[in-house]
């Protein structure tokens, strides 16, 4: 089983080296290092929140983190209205953005656990809330970041984007989790059958509870660093990030029935759904198109993906 | 007895099936003609359901050939089939299930017909039954809804019945029921009806067949009238080396502390194996499950685990099926030997590869999908998984439904060895056979213990006595 | 003023339906000052300000026939359709409500139209980049929200402005939704693959995120023009002081909300108002610069506060 | 078995009733024929939709693009069926075919449907930014004046909600092809192995929902005169809720027609009911959520209940 394409990731890197290609085919190769450079910062953002989304998916059907945009905004609100454009505070907005991170995470699953409400609807119930709070906290007034971290989440180290390399860490430990940790287990087992996994010993509700908080401080973090990256929060930062953490995910290979997460896949989509909209943008494609390109591609990455594994099996 | 002069409804040449480098099926003929009751036999994976799949028309041979009298499908020919893992749709009500086989139920009214025709079957073959067309199957327990399953086989249909095709029907039914089902294939039969009847129990085997036909390892092995075997023969031609019997009157064993007590009286004591008795759904598997979730947390799990469970509704409660069977049999031991919250894998790997010895999963590679396991090999896996862990008391929900007469007895022995070695066992069965081998045994009725007998007591009368008592007085 | 006191009895709803970016945080505010003031000085008896969760023409429709049921006596607009509200806006005006509609306005003849000529602010757009760069060049072109009728009209100006500047050739176009990330992004994205760019015409909310993509890329700023948030403006001033750096920023002022407001107030009055008026846009020049960054809170939008005198102007000047 | 359990449609009227009875209290001009109409008109086209996703949970799958799908038809009844109607119905079949297709095609080659959905909703929402770039288009005569009819006794909205439930409840519980295909959502298997061609039950119920997207998006052009390309983009969401709120389950093929429109009715009356209560705009839109949870928070009595059972 040595075939490369039976792998499932492999789909959504295949389509991002289509599109990069494609894009740099109109100025003939001119500007690559500056089109992948742009793809691994932008694409980090969309993968950090792809890292957490996944494990939520992973735990099965009905589960998924629809507070992904709000906890962004909200965590990046209050980061940096802590920090208040004062150098020296990126640690202390770091902190509160992390910990409106676990605020939300607890909170979308004490909803699920106690109020026993399906997950789809509870996160997107406490979204709307946690949007209040940040409309609250300061009235969507956008407050720089500290320059020094500015600096740091706009600037690069050994020539890749720092953002990507937060990106990449995170994809790391999250890779080694679940392929070697007893925790992974848990959270694969739980999402195949969580009645089996409890039977089986499993600390069930343990995994899910841990699985929310995680995707949420996933979310607070992709927040913080984007509204520094991109000179302050704002209401609205996060609305893209709902259907594209969801997108990285499928695409990316994780099976949507639980059980089975793909971590290079989503780094994958990650850099596919930045370069796809680059390349339609640059071949000058209307919104329409650009739409319809894109779902059709979505659509051929999964049938392709699903092709080879039944050839497989 | 089996007019053999008469055509046959299905006739099967050199039929086989291979799944990849597997031959489940290799080269059977058999042919099954009105009146014949096919006593189907075989030791776990020997291809018993692949050949009950190959019949009904479930799967196409690799090669050989299926010939039905009609000329035509399964279906048409009036074949009909109860398979080992229930297969009726949850939400659906028992009547409703009726229809999604019977597609001749048409227009608007057909539920009164529908109603009218389980019923009908319903109580001809399970006489008392008590089970309401119009409840929903998810609301039944799992010896109803195999009682459901059976009925919608013998109902009518539209087109009488042929040849049903029952796979380990019995396996979570009491014995009270099974008898009214063996009781029921046999006016069948003699009415001109044909049954295929797939058991690991030879009881039942002996009770009802009128032609024995032994599979191993996907062939023929042997096909006499029932009267020409006998029950060790039988044993003998299925080719598994049975372990000793006769250890059944062993001494009276000495018992440890008293490990185990549950609000509603059930105890155990170190060493101890403590049957379950009881009509199928009187709240065996619910205590026992109380009980287990009881001891066990779902926010915190401890390096040793203090009871594991052993499940014998092997798709709701034990296995998970995109795993290998090595993950499958690991998944309880993972935090021995972990080191930072990971895994050990290298003795991952021999704990997997031990128990596959100890308890001989048919496989050649535990990194196999445990889906390519047979349903008895599966049901093994989930011993593994509960003996390989340390934890002084096991939980056994009628863990033997679908074990070979074979394996069974190496389990038994397994199980007495642990127990020897002073780990308790709570076991519930729906076979008495079983639980009359137990140090202790609780019988339930309506949710609660009626009785709780020892030593001498444990016998089938006194079980059976305990188990209806109340009906008779009421 | 006699006008004062036929309105004491009256209720005005704002039904607004959108508050996620800073643009319409300032709206609400102005809003809800001019209202408060409003109502302790007697001119209504309530000024309440309604936003639904989901910036769809659905919910606000539903909305609007809330207010119907409210009691309300007028509803000033800020409308996520410019037709697909017409249906409940038409049930307002039926059932006896002024409706005034501003911003997002609607094309329901019963209701009152606050305009902003977006094509003409496009337009405008292209000729001060006519004006400053004289020789023309490439222009990159950032959008809104795609399928949105002010998204639509400005790109319509800005291809007209470039169709009678015909030195200009709009070389890329990207959809930035107004937020400053998804500019950014975009802008970034299609970068690599374009030539040298001179300038950038945009539709307000995502100047900054472009001049930023820009630097990232290692280009050269080119000319952006800008949309009048604080930080964008900021920018401008810092540029400025670097290196003489030279735009022009416009947008609506979120206090249009107001002149709404004073609008409705005087249609309840009785007077004859115009069913469409129109107000500037709100231009801030290099000149200007300064006094808006003074005025403007930190992080928020340049903003511009209607009296009831300001309204009365308008009023006339439609007449 | 418990009364709840059994009839998973107490909860959902109940929490409408309650909902019902609060905004009277709050508002008592909505208690009359045409505040009625008002407060429920807008849920006509949502039900449909809820419907429309129904259809899809009730074989397992679920539609992310339940919402470009009604924004699309909504384009297409706005221009073409108002300008050509020849042309504009043809478009419109061609589209619940087009769903048809998809569901045959997610089940042949094993798809999720949740990622087919995804993609498609792309598409959806492309095809509608070329009919209309710009927000316009009008309704079609015949359908203004159906949505706005004025029955005798009840108001529109609430005539349209019965005759919802009803059609759709004969046409999933009571009907046999219904028992079928809730039987494909219970147990796909067995329902093939009794030799139902699945493929062709799942594009049933594929083409059942895009039948219903179809209507539910002619029927907010109806209400609302015109169309955009975003006009619906929220009914994915809602729809999903109604479904649930309704007692439906993601998943077994557990799903109540008559509860999603009842849950239709109560999403839309719950921010109705909280703009009567005049909150700050601040807390207007986390509002919204308090109640959505608040509302599904009484499923907790049905399941303990359940659990029981
Ligand atoms: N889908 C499959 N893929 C691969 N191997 C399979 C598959 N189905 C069955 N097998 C293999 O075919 C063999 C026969 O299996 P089958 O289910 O017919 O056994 P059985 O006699 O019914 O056993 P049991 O008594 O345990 O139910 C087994 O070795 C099994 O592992
Ligand atoms: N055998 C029965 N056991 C319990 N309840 C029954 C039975 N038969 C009918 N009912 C009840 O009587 C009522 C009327 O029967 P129903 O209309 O369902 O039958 P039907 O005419 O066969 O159905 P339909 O014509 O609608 O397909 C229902 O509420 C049903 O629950
Ligand atoms: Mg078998
Ligand atoms: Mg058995």
């Amino acid at each position: 089983m040595t075939n490369p394409f039976a792998k499932p990731w492999i789909w959504s890197w295949v389509a991002a080296a289509l599109a990069f290609a494609l894009t740099l085919g109109l100025t003939s190769g001119r500007g690559a290092g500056e089109l992948a450079y742009a793809a691994l910062s932008f694409g980090a953002f969309a993968a950090i929140v792809g890292l957490g989304q996944m494990l939520v998916i992973t735990l099965g059907p009905g589960n998924v983190d629809l507070s992904i945009p709000a906890t962004m905004t909200l965590s990046a609100t209050l980061a940096l209205k802590a920090m208040g454009s004062d150098e020296g505070t990126a640690l202390l907005g770091l902190v509160v953005a992390l910990g409106a991170g676990l605020g939300a995470g607890l909170a979308n699953y004490a909803l699920i656990f106690l109020l026993r409400l399906p997950p789809i609807i509870a996160t997107l119930a406490a979204s709307l809330v946690y949007q209040s709070f940040a409309i609250w906290s300061n009235r969507g007034l956008r407050i720089k970041p500290p320059e020094g971290l500015a600096d740091f989440a706009t600037g690069r180290f050994l020539g890749l984007p720092n953002v990507a390399w937060v990106g990449l860490a995170l994809a790391i430990v999250v890779w080694v989790v679940l392929e070697r940790s007893v925790w992974g287990r848990w959270l694969l087992a739980t999402g195949q059958q969580m009645r089996v996994a409890r039977l089986a010993g499993v600390p069930v509700e343990l995994v899910r509870a841990s699985t929310y908080v995680t995707v949420a401080v996933f979310a607070a973090l992709s927040g913080y660093l984007l509204a520094s990256f991109s000179g302050g929060a704002a209401l609205n930062m996060g609305t893209e990030y709902l259907l594209m953490s969801i997108a990285v995910v499928v695409i990316g290979g994780t099976s949507i029935a639980g059980g089975y997460s793909n971590v290079p896949g989503v780094w994958g989509a990650a850099l596919f759904m930045f370069l796809v909209v680059s390349m339609l943008n640059s071949y000058g494609a209307g919104a329409g198109v650009r739409n319809v390109l894109t779902g059709a591609i979505i659509i051929a990455i999964v049938i392709a993906a699903s092709t080879k594994k039944r050839g497989r099996a | 007895m089996t007019d053999h002069e008469s055509a046959p409804i299905v006739a099967l040449t050199e039929a086989a099936k291979h799944f990849g480098p597997v031959r489940a099926l290799d080269g059977v003929s058999l042919s099954v003609a009105p009146g014949d009751c096919i006593g189907l036999v075989g030791h776990n994976g020997a291809g018993k359901s692949t050949l009950v799949n190959l019949v009904n028309g479930g799967l196409a041979p690799s090669s050989g050939e299926i010939r039905f009298d009609t000329g035509g499908t399964a279906l048409g020919a009036g074949v009909r089939s109860v398979f080992q893992e229930l297969s009726l749709c949850p939400n659906l009500t028992v009547a409703e299930n009726l229809r999604i086989s019977h597609s001749a139920l048409k227009g608007p009214g057909w539920r009164r017909p529908a109603r009218a025709e389980i019923r009908q079957s319903l109580d001809t073959v399970f006489p008392d039954h008590g089970i309401d067309p119009d409840a929903e199957v998810d609301t039944l327990s799992i010896a109803e809804r195999q009682m459901v399953e059976i009925a919608i086989g013998f109902a009518p249909r539209g087109t009488e019945a042929r040849l049903v095709i029952l796979d380990e029907p019995t396996s979570s039914l009491d014995a009270g029921i099974a008898e009214q089902l063996l009781a029921h294939v046999r006016r069948f039969c003699a009415g001109g009806g044909a049954v295929i009847f797939i058991s690991h129990m030879l009881g039942e085997i002996f009770d009802v067949a009128t032609r024995i036909v032994v599979l191993k390892d996907g062939k023929v092995v042997a096909e006499r009238p029932a009267d020409g075997f006998t029950r060790q023969g039988l044993v003998d031609a299925m080719g598994h080396v049975t372990a000793e019997e006769g250890e059944t009157s062993e001494t009276a064993r000495s018992f440890g502390a008293e490990i185990v007590r549950s609000p509603e009286g059930l105890s155990a004591r170190e060493g101890e194996v403590v049957g379950l008795s009881g009509l199928a759904g009187h709240g065996q598997a619910a205590a026992l499950a109380r009980l287990y979730l009881s001891r066990t947390s779902s926010w915190h799990a401890r390096k040793a685990p203090e009871v594991v469970f052993v499940a014998g509704d092997r798709t709701r409660d034990g296995i998970l099926p995109l795993w290998s069977i090595l993950r499958n049999v690991s998944i309880s031991i993972l935090q021995q030997g972990a080191r930072w919250g990971l895994v050990d894998r290298a003795a991952e790997e021999a704990t997997a590869a031990e128990w596959k010895k100890r308890i001989g999963i048919r496989t050649d590679d535990v990194t196999n999908p445990i889906l390519s396991l047979s349903g008895g090999n599966q049901q093994k896996v989930l011993f593994a998984r509960a003996l390989a862990s340390s934890a002084p008391v096991i939980i056994m929900d009628d863990p033997m439904r679908g074990v070979d007469v074979g394996t069974k007895q190496d389990v038994y022995a397994m199980i007495r060895a642990e127990a020897a070695r002073g780990r308790t066992f709570l076991w519930y069965s729906t076979e008495t056979e079983e639980v009359c081998q137990c140090d202790r045994v609780f019988v339930f009725r309506n949710h609660e213990i009626s009785a709780e007998l020892t030593g001498a007591d444990i016998t089938e009368e006194r079980i059976l006595e305990a188990s209806f008592e109340m009906q008779e007085a009421s | 003023e006699s006008h004062m006191a036929e309105t004491s009895d009256k209720r005005i709803a704002l039904s607004n339906n959108y508050a996620g970016n800073s643009w319409r945080q300032a709206m609400l505010q102005t809003f809800e000052e001019t209202a408060e003031e409003a109502v302790a000085n007697g001119v209504v008896a309530a000024a309440d300000a309604y936003t639904t969760s989901e910036n769809q023409a659905t919910e606000q429709a539903a909305q609007i026939q809330n207010m119907i049921l409210q009691g309300y006596d007028a509803i000033v607009l800020n409308a996520a359709s410019p037709t697909a509200l017409n249906g409940a806006v038409k049930e307002a005006c039926d059932a006896g409500l002024t409706v005034v509609s501003f911003d997002g306005i609607v094309t329901e003849p019963c209701a009152w139209r606050i305009a902003v000529d977006f094509a003409a602010m496009g337009r405008e757009e292209v000729d001060y980049l006519a004006s400053r760069l004289p020789e023309g060049g490439n222009l990159l072109e950032i959008r809104g929200l795609a399928g949105v009728f002010v998204d639509d009209e400005i790109s319509k100006g800005i291809h007209a402005g470039v169709e009678e500047h015909d030195q200009f050739e709009i070389v890329g176009s990207v959809h930035g939704d107004w937020a400053q990330d998804v500019a950014q992004k975009a802008v970034a994205g299609i970068l690599p693959s374009l030539p040298e760019v001179v300038g950038v015409v945009t539709q307000g909310g995502d100047g900054y995120g472009a001049a930023q993509a820009f630097e990232a890329a290692g280009r050269d700023t080119p000319l952006i023009v800008l949309g009048n948030r604080q930080d964008e403006l900021q920018w401008w001033a810092e540029q400025r002081d670097e290196n003489g750096y030279e735009t022009l920023s416009l947008s609506i002022a979120p206090g249009v909300a107001s002149l709404a407001f004073w609008v409705a107030q005087q249609v309840l009055a009785g007077e004859d108002v115009p069913k469409d008026l129109t107000v500037p846009f709100l231009k801030i020049t290099q000149d200007t610069l300064d006094a808006a960054l003074e005025s403007t809170p930190e992080g928020s939008v340049a903003n511009v506060v209607y009296t009831l005198e300001d309204a009365q102007e308008v009023i006339a000047e439609a007449k | 078995m418990s009364l709840l359990a059994r009839y998973r449609i107490i909860l959902p009227a109940v929490s409408l009733a309650v909902l019902l009875a609060a905004t009277f209290w709050m508002q008592p001009r909505a208690m009359s024929y045409f505040g009625l109409n008002l407060l429920f008109n807008l849920a006509v086209p949502i039900a449909l939709a809820t419907i429309a996703q129904m259809m899809i949970i009730m074989v397992n799958d679920i539609d992310l693009s339940v919402g470009a799908f009604v924004s699309l038809v909504a384009c297409i009844t706005a221009t073409f069926l108002n300008d050509a109607p020849v042309l504009g119905l043809a478009m419109l079949l061609a589209l619940i075919v087009t769903y048809a297709v998809m569901g045959a095609v997610i089940h042949a080659l094993d798809l999720p449907a949740i990622v087919v959905t995804l993609g498609m909703s792309f598409v959806w929402g492309g095809i509608a930014l070329f009919i209309l770039p710009s927000p316009g288009g009008s309704s079609p005569g015949w359908l203004r004046t159906l949505m706005t009819v004025k029955p005798p006794l009840a108001p529109m909205a609430v005539v349209a909600s019965v005759v919802i439930a009803v059609v759709t409840h004969f046409l999933v519980i009571r009907s046999g092809l219904g028992t079928v295909l809730r039987g494909v959502g219970g147990n796909a298997r067995s329902v093939q192995r009794a030799g139902w061609p699945v493929i062709r039950l799942k594009a049933l119920a594929y083409g059942l929902a895009g039948l219903f997207g179809v209507l539910a998006g002619m029927a907010l052009v109806g209400l609302t005169t015109s169309a955009d390309a975003n006009i619906a983009l929220r009914y994915t969401l809602l729809s999903i809720a109604g479904v649930i709120l309704g007692g439906g389950e993601f998943t077994g093929g557990k799903v109540s027609p008559t509860g999603a429109v009842i849950g239709a009715l109560t999403l839309t009356l719950a921010s109705s009911f909280l703009s009567f209560l005049r909150l700050s705009p601040d807390w207007q839109i986390g509002a919204q959520g308090a109640i959505l949870i608040l509302v599904l928070t009484a499923r907790l009595v049905f399941r303990q209940k359940r659990a029981e059972a």
